[in-house]
């Protein structure tokens, strides 16, 4: 049986139904979770009413979005309009696959993984400004120039933070570089402060850009409800609406993934034991939710950034500290 | 620069206006002053140079005398003073100059005014109706006004 | 950071043709509190005008004035603005009083001052939520109504109503102040100091929003001036200006509070007014609490109420501003006019000429300091 | 601005944030304030304004309200409509229909101040939904105040024989009867 499902086709027909299925369950109750913990910090209870503890929460709201029809106003390119809620879920679910959840877990073994995750992770904003400019409201429009200078911006800090661990790590397969972070939470590539004083730094540098990237409060520029109504997607409605809402969810997944194995030693275990196949697996998920929950948690607590000093924390902060701490990383590695 | 009571009646009595001092803690303001209709923006740039501020503008309509009453009120920041500008309008054709010129505040104010007596402030830069519906055309505050 | 077209150094000028559009901002938009419609002509995201266009809810309330008695209309005055319904019955019932001689009795005039001051803390509460609401932070409105409740239930339990009070009555109080609700106000008044700490310490003193409040949207005293603004927006720019210090009412001038002034003139200026009244409000609580006497909660008035021929005005400072209502008797049992001169009205007619230049996100947040409530524009 | 003031800037901001979370974490754990209203409700307070009822004298068990109509002439509203007729044997009318339009009352509280029997109240009935508008713009307080007599008499099991010589302590309007006065 195991040898069954080793044969290629099959491995990789498993593991697009799970990755799908893990972003789809993902995308539907980090939605519940990110309710839930707002009323938790809000001192309520969130959503209570469906199922034990509101858990069939994201299945009703499923439903509900299912049956409603999904409207195209008249004057919209309607090709666009239809394909970028297609366009959006696509860039997670591709990242995904080169995701390693445990030693051996892994879609599709890449060698130049990192590089695909970028790549493909861009690719999402392309979505968004389509889907905004698609929809020939004036919010969206507005909308999506946000969204593509922000994802601009930001991409450069962020790459440039890659950078400086591609020269840490020295590969960018993203199991390799896991693998090198083996044996403690001091071997983390973020505790790493005698190759680079400035790792933790770096760490929020990454985790800054990442939430710019997904366009996560208090980035939320997309949306910014209470200025642009709901942003670039003020005209969706039903499913279009909520694969949108879901690939927000899917992307904080594979950017979590992504700074966990950068930083947080992936799937190996912070104190030494109980390391290895599933518990690989265990810690990589409480790693990654760790972080997910850290961004919720952001999230309800501050206000949005205005979009120009959103631009000015990028240029002027983030892309400056992160060239310094480029050449200091560099500087390290020739001395050490 | 607070304004003196005594330099104010003076200007205002200048202006062809009926100045009259009042008790505050019986009327809740000081000076009430009624000027000739084509004076109101020489009364309003009075209140301005003394550093008032516009309160409101609103009418009365006194149809029993067949007139319509247009009530300025201006407020000072720094002295408690108050004063009320006043004038009176035929009902058959009210018509007066606006002062949002003088004071921009009144714009809005006079639009009300607009809406609700009917009283055409000549030369306001921007007479649309305002609180009513774009399409009233009555004037609910004036006393024959049946709805 | 106040961001303009100059100190972005862009092409305002040149050849080129510019391409406006016109972004109708409401009447139903998340940012507009209400049913405020904003106009807006944008250049980008850029304002080159922003028209606001009002009347959506107008409900002709100086025409109800005018077809029943002096006593029926003390209902609508708290629907007026509804989240500061005391001050705009004080404003009436103090209208009324002037002009009929009706003497009030000192306990029924602490316990207004009281009961105002609860509403002035309830009213800034419900705005601190919602400019954090309209700047992206969601939190802060669930812990302000948390506090708030606290004060509705004890007002409720006072009076019956949380939120269209009238409560204040010609001559004195609806009912009597009992122990149970100076005891639960006294427990509030502990109760939100460190609470008001803790607003500061994650709200105020926060740099995100310091960013998105400082130095934006500038509104000059003149500016104030020439609009007639008031309130909390004249004394973010700098002038100390408060109707219970300029036009003395009730027992205030009995009470010792400092009124606080800012001089920046920006939205943060705004925003600390507020939050330092409301530490005031709460000094003036517990000041008056130790104060009030005992004694009758309602003074002689005429059965039937005749106003003497003539008219009267009454001011009060209401949580947005000047509050004025001039009343105009002809000796009648009902008014012959009734005026209303709310603050919202004139803190908005300035909009137009302080956003020109603005971008959008920060004429948003400008339009949330300016502590906006649609029904006190359009009474 | 120079170079060490900028940085400098930037920690305080830093922190400012860290100092924001620490608030949300620490609220985060305590329990929480919400009332989960249909599974859960709030008392109301003695002096909660709710529609209005007809008193019933817990000595008679008969309305207090006179019918004289001194609630109709003080409500703003209009909201009052009242009838009352004149029962053999009685020296006052007392009332026989009395509705109040609740969709339009402003729950002023006008009426009840200016009632001089103390016949009407507020009742603490704060969740009235129904699927009839009549419901509300004609509710029947009179013929909820019947039921409340029904109730007194079924409290009070009294032999309804002697009608006749009730008469003088029948008299429902001017005893003081303290029983739901406001202070």
């Amino acid at each position: 049986m195991m040898k069954f499902l080793t044969i290629e086709p099959v491995r990789v027909l498993l593991y697009l139904v799970g990755i799908i299925a893990f972003t789809a369950a993902n995308a539907a109750y980090l939605v519940l979770a990110e309710r839930k913990g707002a009323g938790r910090i809000q001192r309520r209870p969130g959503p209570n009413e469906a199922g034990w503890a509101g858990i069939l929460q994201p299945v009703a709201d499923g439903i509900k979005l299912l049956a409603k029809q999904v409207m195209v106003p008249p004057g919209t390119d309607s090709l666009l309009f239809r394909a970028a809620p297609l366009m959006v879920m696509a860039p997670p679910l591709l990242c995904l696959a080169v995701i390693p959840f445990g030693d051996t877990i892994v879609a599709c073994n890449l060698n130049i993984g990192l590089l695909f995750v970028f790549s493909f992770g861009s690719i999402n904003v392309m979505a968004l400004m389509l889907g905004g400019w698609a929809s020939r409201n004036k919010f969206a429009i507005i909308s999506s120039a946000r969204v593509v200078s922000q994802n601009v911006a930001y991409e450069i800090p962020m790459l440039l933070v890659v950078i400086t661990m591609l020269m840490v790590t020295g590969t960018m397969n993203l199991g390799e570089i896991v693998r090198q972070q083996a044996g403690g939470f001091w071997h983390w590539n973020l505790l790493k402060v005698w190759v680079n004083p400035f790792m933790p730094v770096t760490f929020i540098i990454f985790f800054i850009c990442m939430l710019a990237e997904t366009n996560r409060a208090p980035f939320d520029m997309a949306e910014a409800e209470s200025e642009l109504v709901a942003g670039a997607f003020t005209e969706y409605g039903g499913m279009g609406f909520g694969v949108f809402f879901m690939a927000e969810y899917a992307n904080i997944v594979v950017g979590c993934s992504l700074a966990t194995i950068l930083f947080l030693g992936g799937w190996q275990s912070p104190i030494g034991v109980l390391s290895g196949g599933w518990f690989g697996a265990a810690w990589f998920l409480v790693k990654l939710y760790a972080l997910i929950f850290t961004v919720i948690w952001i999230r309800w607590t501050f206000p949005r950034t205005q979009f120009y000093s959103l631009l000015n924390l990028s240029w002027k902060i983030l892309i400056p500290v992160s060239l310094v701490t480029l050449l200091l990383t560099g500087v390290m590695m020739k001395i050490l | 620069m607070n304004p003196s009571l005594e330099q104010l009646t003076a200007d205002y009595t200048a202006l062809a206006g009926q100045v009259e001092t009042c008790d505050f803690a019986l009327k809740g303001y000081h000076l009430s002053v009624a000027v000739p209709s084509n004076q109101v923006v020489a009364a309003a740039e009075i209140a301005d140079r003394a550093g008032f501020s516009i309160d409101a503008v609103t009418g009365v309509d006194w149809i029993a005398q067949n007139e319509m009453e247009v009530v300025y009120d201006f407020f000072h920041f720094t002295s408690p003073l108050r004063v009320v500008v006043r004038t009176r309008v035929p009902r058959a054709e009210p018509e007066l100059p606006t002062i949002s010129a003088v004071f921009p505040g009144a714009n809005w104010h006079e639009r009300e005014t607009h809406d609700f007596f009917g009283i055409c402030f000549t030369g306001h830069p921007n007479m649309k109706p305002f609180l009513l519906p774009e399409d009233a055309t009555f004037h609910p505050l004036r006393k024959d006004y049946q709805p | 950071m106040n961001v303009t077209k100059e100190t972005l150094h862009l092409a305002t000028a040149g050849d080129a043709p510019q391409e406006t559009f016109v972004l109708n901002l409401g009447p139903q938009h998340p940012a507009a509190h209400g049913v405020l419609r904003v106009l807006m002509t944008m250049d980008g995201e850029w304002i080159q005008r922003a028209e606001p266009i009002i009347g959506y809810i107008h409900r002709m309330h100086e025409k109800m004035g005018e077809n029943r008695t002096w006593a029926k209309f003390l209902p609508n005055t708290s629907r007026i603005d509804y989240l500061s319904a005391m001050h705009y019955t004080h404003a009436f019932v103090g209208a009324v009083e002037r002009a009929a001689k009706i003497e009030v009795p000192l306990r029924a005039e602490y316990a207004r001052v009281i009961t105002s001051e609860l509403n002035r803390i309830s009213s800034h509460m419900v705005w601190w939520g919602a400019l954090l609401l309209d700047l992206g932070g969601f939190t802060p409105i669930l812990y302000a109504f948390d506090d708030r409740e606290k004060i509705l239930d004890l007002l409720e339990a006072l009076c019956g109503a949380r939120l269209t009070y009238c409560y204040y009555r010609f001559g004195g109080l609806y009912n009597d102040v009992d122990d149970a609700f100076l005891k639960g106000t006294r427990d509030f008044v502990k109760h939100m100091q460190p609470r008001l700490k803790m607003y500061r310490d994650l709200v105020t003193d926060n740099i995100i929003l310091r960013k998105r409040l400082e130095e934006i949207g500038p509104i000059s005293a003149e500016l104030c001036r020439k609009y007639g603004a008031t309130g909390p927006v004249i004394r973010g720019s700098g002038v100390a200006y408060d109707v219970r210090r300029a036009e003395p009412y009730s027992v205030y001038p009995k009470l010792d509070f400092k009124i606080p002034v800012y001089h920046e003139c920006d939205s943060m200026a705004r925003y600390m007014v507020r939050m330092d009244e409301m530490e005031q409000s709460l000094r003036i609580i517990d000041q008056a609490l130790d104060q009030i006497p005992a004694g009758p909660f309602i003074g002689k008035v005429p059965r039937v109420l005749k106003l003497p021929v003539g008219e009267t005005c009454y001011a009060v400072e209401a949580a947005r501003g000047r509050f004025m209502v001039r009343i105009v008797s002809d000796g009648k049992e009902i008014p012959y006019r009734v005026k209303l001169r709310t603050p919202s009205f004139s803190n908005l007619s300035l909009y137009e000429e302080a956003s020109r230049g603005m971008i959008l996100p920060d004429a948003l947040a400008m339009m949330g300091s300016l502590d906006l409530v649609i029904p006190d524009i359009d009474r | 601005m120079s170079l060490f003031s900028s940085i400098s800037e930037v920690f305080k901001g830093f922190k400012s944030l860290l100092v924001g979370m620490r608030i949300t974490a620490g609220q985060a754990v305590k329990p929480t304030i919400t009332v989960q209203y249909p599974h859960q409700t709030l008392k109301m307070p003695d002096r909660f304004r709710g529609h209005l009822e007809l008193t019933i004298d817990p000595a008679t068990g008969q309305t207090k309200c006179t019918a004289c109509g001194l609630c109709v002439r003080a409500c703003p509203s209009d909201c009052i409509d009242l009838d009352g007729l004149k029962k053999e044997g009685e020296k006052r009318k007392s009332v026989s229909k009395y509705e109040q339009n609740f969709t339009q009352c402003s729950l002023c509280g006008c009426c009840v101040d200016a009632c001089p029997s103390d016949a009407i109240q507020y009742s603490k009935d704060y969740n009235v939904v129904s699927f009839n508008r009549d419901d509300f713009g004609k509710m029947d307080l009179f013929r909820k105040a019947e039921i409340k007599k029904q109730d007194w008499l079924k409290a009070h099991p009294q032999p309804p024989a002697p009608v006749v010589p009730p008469p003088p302590t029948t008299p429902a309007a001017p005893a003081p009867a303290p029983e739901q006065k406001q202070p």
